[in-house]
């Protein structure tokens, strides 16, 4: 059965590497002033870094089709509940004066 | 559109009565359904009642054309529903250019009002008869929120936030003001009433209230209590920023934001001067919090709003959007 | 095999002695451990209603003192909330029947399920520890900043009772969707399953998903409350509207944590005093899942006065209005149910009769409160606590009772007075809408939510709530009287009293602790009462005729 | 493969592999569970340091990048060796499981001890949340205050389930010790892995978003 799939070690070692090439990466991008690019990258780094470890450590590469299912399932409902809620403070602004938890906007 | 239906109350305000008939439309929906489900059940239910203990039922148990009948029409019902109520609300939220602006702060238990003229009352609030009427409202500890039923009128008042509604009166008389946000153990002792007057009326009682000045004076002479003016003077070389026109302007700010100058950034730019500097500017202003009270801080808001632009007669005309 | 029921062994008196029950890992008795704990919270949570309801006999408030009546709503809440409703049917109907309706003999994680049961009871006796040392005034939905600087109360306290409860939830609902997946019986596909399972299903998604939401944000509401975070409040550059924000997204999906099980029964019990297969299985099924889901993107409905951007506020709205939709299909199909049935008019049936028509009220005027210039005037008003308790009350106790009878003799093996049972249904479907639709009014004419004391104009309608409220108590009391005695003088029930299709029906009762004698293998649709699959719509067919 | 185990199904399950897959996709969705728990503090943050990005870099600043970073590679190591476990428990090699679960647990502890000189020094620089909170740069002040609540609320539900975890590695390895797991049953093994793949996962999210946002605040606007 799938659940059995013995991963070789050598993989993990090369999971392990890439791990430490993207922490030094994101550390090494944190010293750089890209703008709001900072953040972009941070993300992008970490969201790699927690794929590689979700695929290969926690073996959802091997898995039966369940899994995945499960991992982004919850993943999704997540940025439910991020993107909603932003989406109220984001938007508190539009209609002008008043109303608007003080923040930014570009007119 | 006046009309008296039982169990509704008073209509005076011009909103009451297109939120009256939206109710009645919401109720003629549900009715419609839920007579036809009774309906439906309580036929079949006898019609098809047991009559012998081993009889089993048919087997007719699914219908594509029933079910698309019966999502597809309560899609649609729901979605005119949503747009009614949405058009409504929109007009519940957006107050007409004309409403004059009072200011309401809420206070574990009770509401401080205060009139343009710089009248305050505790519990009460007198307004006139067929004038827009926009409430600038925050609260000094948890939240509460005002609500006038006879108005139809309800919005959360929050600490560190304004928040406004607006209503016109269309009936004069003496209306239920209550708190609906649960908040604490006054709560249901946070009521008042919201009294409608004739505009002549109106104004003889408020030359009857002893004030001392409108919330712009009381506004100007804090301004020279607390010595904003050190700093905020309109000439060369000033530490802080002049303030004439600020209001309803943007503001450019030195990390290369641009923020609306609404009554949220004025608020801020007092209690908590450093969070967004204006560019050009060291960020020296001390905070005030701790040193103004809610009400003074609107008053302060005032009297900033009141300042012409670059110093010139004509004091700017308050461009409100909606709430 | 032709066993009858109680002369052999079966999980009730398969092993004695109170141990055998505190330890048991049988998911049976599990379900009675529950069946203990909700009753318990729910008559401590009805002792509080009754009194909410004699202080507001008169408009002065003159019972209670006004603290003292913020505790009694807050714990009211709390309690038929958190560790009644929400455990109510999950704990008891879904634990004792999803394993035997799927033909397993336990759930995936027995031991896991009696620490559920655990850490329920610890969550409720810390709550409870909470309550005798002078309560909470927060309401149950603890808002700050109220309930993180300015309540004397101990927030605390109840604040951890219900985060550990939370986890009874989640852990309860991680096993059902194992048990689900992993569990079922040979020829069991998931087309074959019970609507019951599906219902069930879909709720356990919601508890994994949702529950957490609310465990942390009750921790953070702790931690703002003892250490002064800031997180939530205004003066420190927090946010307290975020809160509500966080509190809702579990919240509102919560609600259908209480209706989505109690649909589920009313499923069972349609087609059992119909004898016939729910109309539209499929529809019926995906309803639940399509509810769990659209259930997690309308929360911003019970904040549409609370300063939330009013473009927010109509996202919501429109969101909301949709997630009516599978209600919609799961009423219309019940009823037509009923077309071609034999229909019976048993208690169970009556409880599920009652429950159409009051959740079909209730969730009506949830679209009302959902469609946006209407809440404003409404909301914390008196129409959304009627509102809620349609649901609640009419909805998921009418549910639950419906089904606590209906399977009362596969649980004990006794049948309950029949004509009782009559009775209390009748006496609370009549005592619920006398205490219930007055509010309606009352929140349109514009009384607000947890007052303790109103304007003397509306106390006539307030005096009909209080009225039906007696009723309604007396008729909750029934069963509680009628079932105790039948444990004891009940007629024995055998293996099917009802005629009724399903595993359970069909294993003894009550059953035996690996709950088939013979492990069953499935080759039928279920509710096969036509006998031959089922027909595919057009002509009706004869069976109607034996 | 041989069933020398036979004691570890449990009576209601009709086969190992049945038993091993329930209990693979109970343990994922006990994760799915961690991941919305830790997720109401995620939207937190990102709320918070939307509306005020400069105090949160202020406060970032303020933490100390080595140390953070050292746990990094301390936490990540850690899981390579968790995964070593796991795979040494497939091929029924006892001596390296015990091995690498010590090594991990070792690790594991290591953490631990890092983030409690880290949170001392908060002590010590009057960083932590409360009365005593001063935050050294006037232009941003108290503001910085909520960022110190969310570093000590995140990392600190981190931390606790880092010390869970240590105990229930405690836990396995006693059952390592006895020579309970070899590649015919070793979900025990294998889902305590899950767990620890998971904290190691909310690190990675929070090591950038805490420690590296105010790499380039230099003070002032
Ligand atoms: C069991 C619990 C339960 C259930 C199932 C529901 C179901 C629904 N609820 Fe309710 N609700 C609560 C419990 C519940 N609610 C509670 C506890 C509160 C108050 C919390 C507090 O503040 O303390 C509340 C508050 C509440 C509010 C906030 C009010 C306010 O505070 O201002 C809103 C607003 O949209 C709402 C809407 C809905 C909707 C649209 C549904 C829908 O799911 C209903 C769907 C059902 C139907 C629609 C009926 C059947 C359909 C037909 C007969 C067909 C015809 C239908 C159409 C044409 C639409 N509810
Ligand atoms: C499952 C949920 C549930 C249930 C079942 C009920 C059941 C009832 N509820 Fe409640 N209710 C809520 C959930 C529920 N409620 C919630 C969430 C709130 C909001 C709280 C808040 O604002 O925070 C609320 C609020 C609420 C209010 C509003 C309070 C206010 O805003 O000021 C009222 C007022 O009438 C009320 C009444 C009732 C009544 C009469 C019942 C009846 O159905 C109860 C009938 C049951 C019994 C009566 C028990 C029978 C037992 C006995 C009779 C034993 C008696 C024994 C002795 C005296 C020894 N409830
Ligand atoms: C020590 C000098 C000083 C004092 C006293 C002072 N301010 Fe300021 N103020 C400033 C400076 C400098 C700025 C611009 C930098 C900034 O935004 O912080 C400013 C900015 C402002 C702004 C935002 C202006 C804009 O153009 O956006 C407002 C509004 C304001 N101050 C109001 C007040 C009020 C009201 C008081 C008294 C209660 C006050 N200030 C007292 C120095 C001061
Ligand atoms: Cu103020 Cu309720
Ligand atoms: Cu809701």
């Amino acid at each position: 059965m799938s659940g059995h799939h013995v991963v070789p070690v050598r993989v993990y070692l090369a999971v392990f590497a890439a791990l430490m090439v993207f922490t030094a990466i994101t550390v090494a991008a944190a010293f750089v002033d890209l703008g709001a690019l900072n953040n972009v990258v941070m993300l992008a780094i970490a969201v790699a870094k927690a794929t590689l470890v979700v695929m290969f450590f926690m073996h959802v590469r091997y898995s039966t089709r369940l899994i995945p299912v499960v991992v982004f399932g919850g993943v999704f409902f997540l940025l439910v509940m991020f993107g909603i809620t932003m989406s109220d403070y984001v938007s508190r602004g539009f209609l002008g004066a008043g109303s608007a938890w003080p923040r930014p906007w570009a007119p | 559109m006046p009309f008296k239906i039982p169990f509704m109350p008073e209509q005076a305000s011009s909103m009451a009565g297109e939120v009256d008939a939206l109710t009645l439309y919401l109720v003629a929906m549900a009715s419609f359904f839920t007579v036809l489900v009774a309906a439906m059940v309580i036929y079949f239910a006898i019609r098809y009642r047991r009559r012998s203990p081993d009889e089993v039922g048919g087997s007719f148990d699914n219908s594509a054309l029933l079910e698309i009948t019966w999502t597809v029409i309560p899609v649609l019902i729901v979605l005119f529903t949503f747009v009614w109520g949405a058009r409504v609300a929109f007009r519940l939220y957006r107050p007409p250019a004309d409403a004059v602006q009072y200011y309401v702060t809420g206070k574990q238990w009770m509401w401080k009002t205060q009139h343009p003229t710089g009248q305050r009352e505790i519990n009460e609030l007198h307004v006139p008869l067929g004038q827009p009427v926009k409430l600038l409202m925050t609260s000094e500890d948890v939240i509460h929120s005002f609500f006038v039923p006879a108005f139809r009128v309800k919005a959360d008042v929050l600490p560190g936030r304004y928040t406004s509604l607006w209503f016109t009166p269309t009936k004069t008389g003496r209306f239920h003001l209550f708190c609906a946000e649960y908040c604490g153990a006054e709560h249901s002792r946070m009521i008042g009433w919201v009294t409608v007057m004739e505009p002549e009326e109106y104004q003889a009682w408020l030359a009857s209230v002893p004030t001392q000045g409108s919330p712009t004076a009381a506004g100007e002479r804090l301004f020279a209590q607390l010595a904003c003016h050190t700093c905020h003077q309109d000439a060369a070389g000033a530490k802080g920023p002049a303030l004439g026109g600020l209001y309803g302007r943007p503001v450019a700010l030195a990390d290369g934001r641009t923020v609306l100058a609404d009554e949220s950034y004025l608020r801020e730019s007092i209690l908590n001067p450093a969070a967004k500097v204006v560019a050009g500017y060291e960020a020296v202003m001390p905070s005030f919090q701790g040193q103004v009270s809610e009400e003074g801080i609107l008053e302060l808001i005032n009297y900033v709003k009141s300042l012409p632009a670059g110093g010139s007669a004509s004091v700017a005309a308050a461009s409100e959007g909606a709430l | 095999m032709s066993r009858t029921g109680t002369a052999e062994t079966n999980y009730l008196n398969a092993q004695h002695g109170l141990k055998s029950w505190l330890l048991t890992l049988d998911h049976k008795r599990i379900g009675l451990l529950y069946l203990m704990g909700v009753s318990f919270f729910f008559l401590l949570g009805g002792i509080f209603a009754l009194l909410i309801r004699l202080e507001l006999l008169t408009p002065q408030g003159d019972l209670v003192q006004p603290d003292t009546y913020n505790r009694l709503f807050s714990m009211h809440g709390i309690m038929m909330v958190f560790f009644f409703l929400i455990p109510a049917i999950p704990g008891v109907l879904g634990n004792f029947l999803i394993p035997i309706m799927i033909g397993t003999r336990d759930v995936a994680f027995p031991r896991l399920n009696l620490a559920s049961w655990y850490i329920f009871m610890a969550g409720g006796s810390i709550t409870l520890l909470g309550v005798l040392a002078g309560g909470v005034d927060t309401g149950w939905t603890f808002y700050p900043p109220y309930s993180s600087l300015y309540s004397a109360t101990n927030v605390l306290t109840v604040g951890i009772g219900v985060f550990v409860n939370g986890f009874s939830s989640i852990l309860t609902g991680l096993n059902f969707m194992v048990t689900i997946h992993r569990m079922r019986a040979p020829g069991m596909t998931w087309f074959r399953l019970p609507l019951f399972v599906w219902g069930h299903y879909a709720t356990s998604f919601i508890n994994v998903l949702g529950t957490p939401v609310i465990a942390i944000t009750l921790l953070l509401l702790v931690l703002e409350r003892a250490f002064h975070l800031g997180i939530f409040d205004a003066t420190k550059g927090g946010d307290p509207v975020l809160f509500q924000h966080l509190f809702w997204f579990y919240s509102h999906p919560a609600v259908y944590i209480m209706i989505l099980p109690s649909m589920a029964v009313i499923s069972e019990l349609i087609a059992a005093f119909t004898r016939k297969r729910v109309f539209g299985y499929h529809f019926v099924a995906f309803s639940s899942i399509g509810i769990a889901v659209l259930g997690f993107l309308v929360w911003g409905h019970h904040m549409f006065v609370s300063g939330q951007s009013v473009y927010a506020g109509t996202a919501f709205s429109l969101l909301t209005m949709l997630v009516a939709i599978p209600s919609a299909i799961k009423v219309f199909n019940w009823s037509f149910t009923l077309y071609q049935g034999s229909v019976s008019f048993d208690t169970p049936m009556l409880y599920a009769l009652g429950f159409i028509g009051l959740f079909m009220i209730g969730g009506l005027t949830g679209v009302f409160l959902g469609t946006l210039g209407f809440d404003i005037h409404v909301h914390d008003t008196y129409f959304v606590v009627a509102h809620f308790h349609y649901v609640m009350v009419g909805g998921t106790i009418m549910g639950y009772l419906g089904g606590l009878h209906y399977w009362w003799p596969k649980i004990t093996g006794r049948i309950y007075p029949e004509f009782w049972g009559r009775m209390s249904a009748m006496l609370v479907f009549v005592g619920f809408n006398l205490t219930f639709f007055p509010q309606f009014l009352l929140g349109y004419m514009g009384m607000p939510r947890r007052y303790h004391a109103y304007p003397e104009e509306w106390q006539v309608l307030n005096v009909l709530s209080t009225a039906g409220a007696s009723v309604l108590g007396l008729g909750f009391l029934l069963p509680l009287g009628y079932l105790l005695w039948s444990l004891k003088y009940g007629k024995l029930a055998g293996k099917n009293p009802w005629g009724a299709k399903g595993l359970e029906w069909t294993t003894d009762s009550p059953p035996p602790t690996e709950n088939f004698r013979d492990a069953p293998v499935v080759s039928e649709e279920a509710y096969d009462y036509a006998g031959a699959g089922h027909g595919d719509g057009g002509a009706p067919a004869p069976a109607r005729a034996h | 493969m041989s069933h020398g185990h036979s004691s570890a199904l449990a009576h209601h399950f009709d086969s190992l592999e049945q038993q091993r897959e329930a209990s693979t996709l109970g343990m994922w969705l006990f994760l799915v569970q961690e991941v919305m728990f830790f997720g109401g503090l995620f939207m937190t943050y990102m709320l918070y340091r939307w509306r005020d990005p400069e105090a949160f870099a202020a406060g970032s600043h303020d933490l100390n990048i080595t140390l953070g970073l050292l746990n990094t590679v301390v936490l990540i190591a850690s899981s390579l060796t968790m995964a070593m476990a796991v795979h040494s428990a497939q091929t029924s090699r006892r001596r390296p499981l015990i091995g690498y679960l010590t090594a991990t647990g070792v690790l594991g502890l290591a953490f631990l001890v890092v983030k409690y000189f880290e949170y001392s020094a908060k002590w010590e620089h009057h960083l932590v949340p409360g009365p005593l909170f001063h935050f050294s740069e006037p232009a941003i002040g108290g503001r910085a205050e909520v960022f110190f609540s969310l570093y000590f609320a995140m990392t600190g539900m981190h931390a606790l389930h880092m010390v869970i975890g240590i105990a229930l590695l405690a836990w396995i390895l006693r059952g390592a010790v006895r020579g309970r797991f070899d590649a015919s049953y070793y979900n025990p093994v294998e889902n305590f892995g899950l767990y620890w793949h998971f904290v190691d996962i909310v690190w990675i999210f929070l090591f950038p978003m805490l420690y590296l946002i105010g790499r380039h605040y230099h003070g002032g606007a």
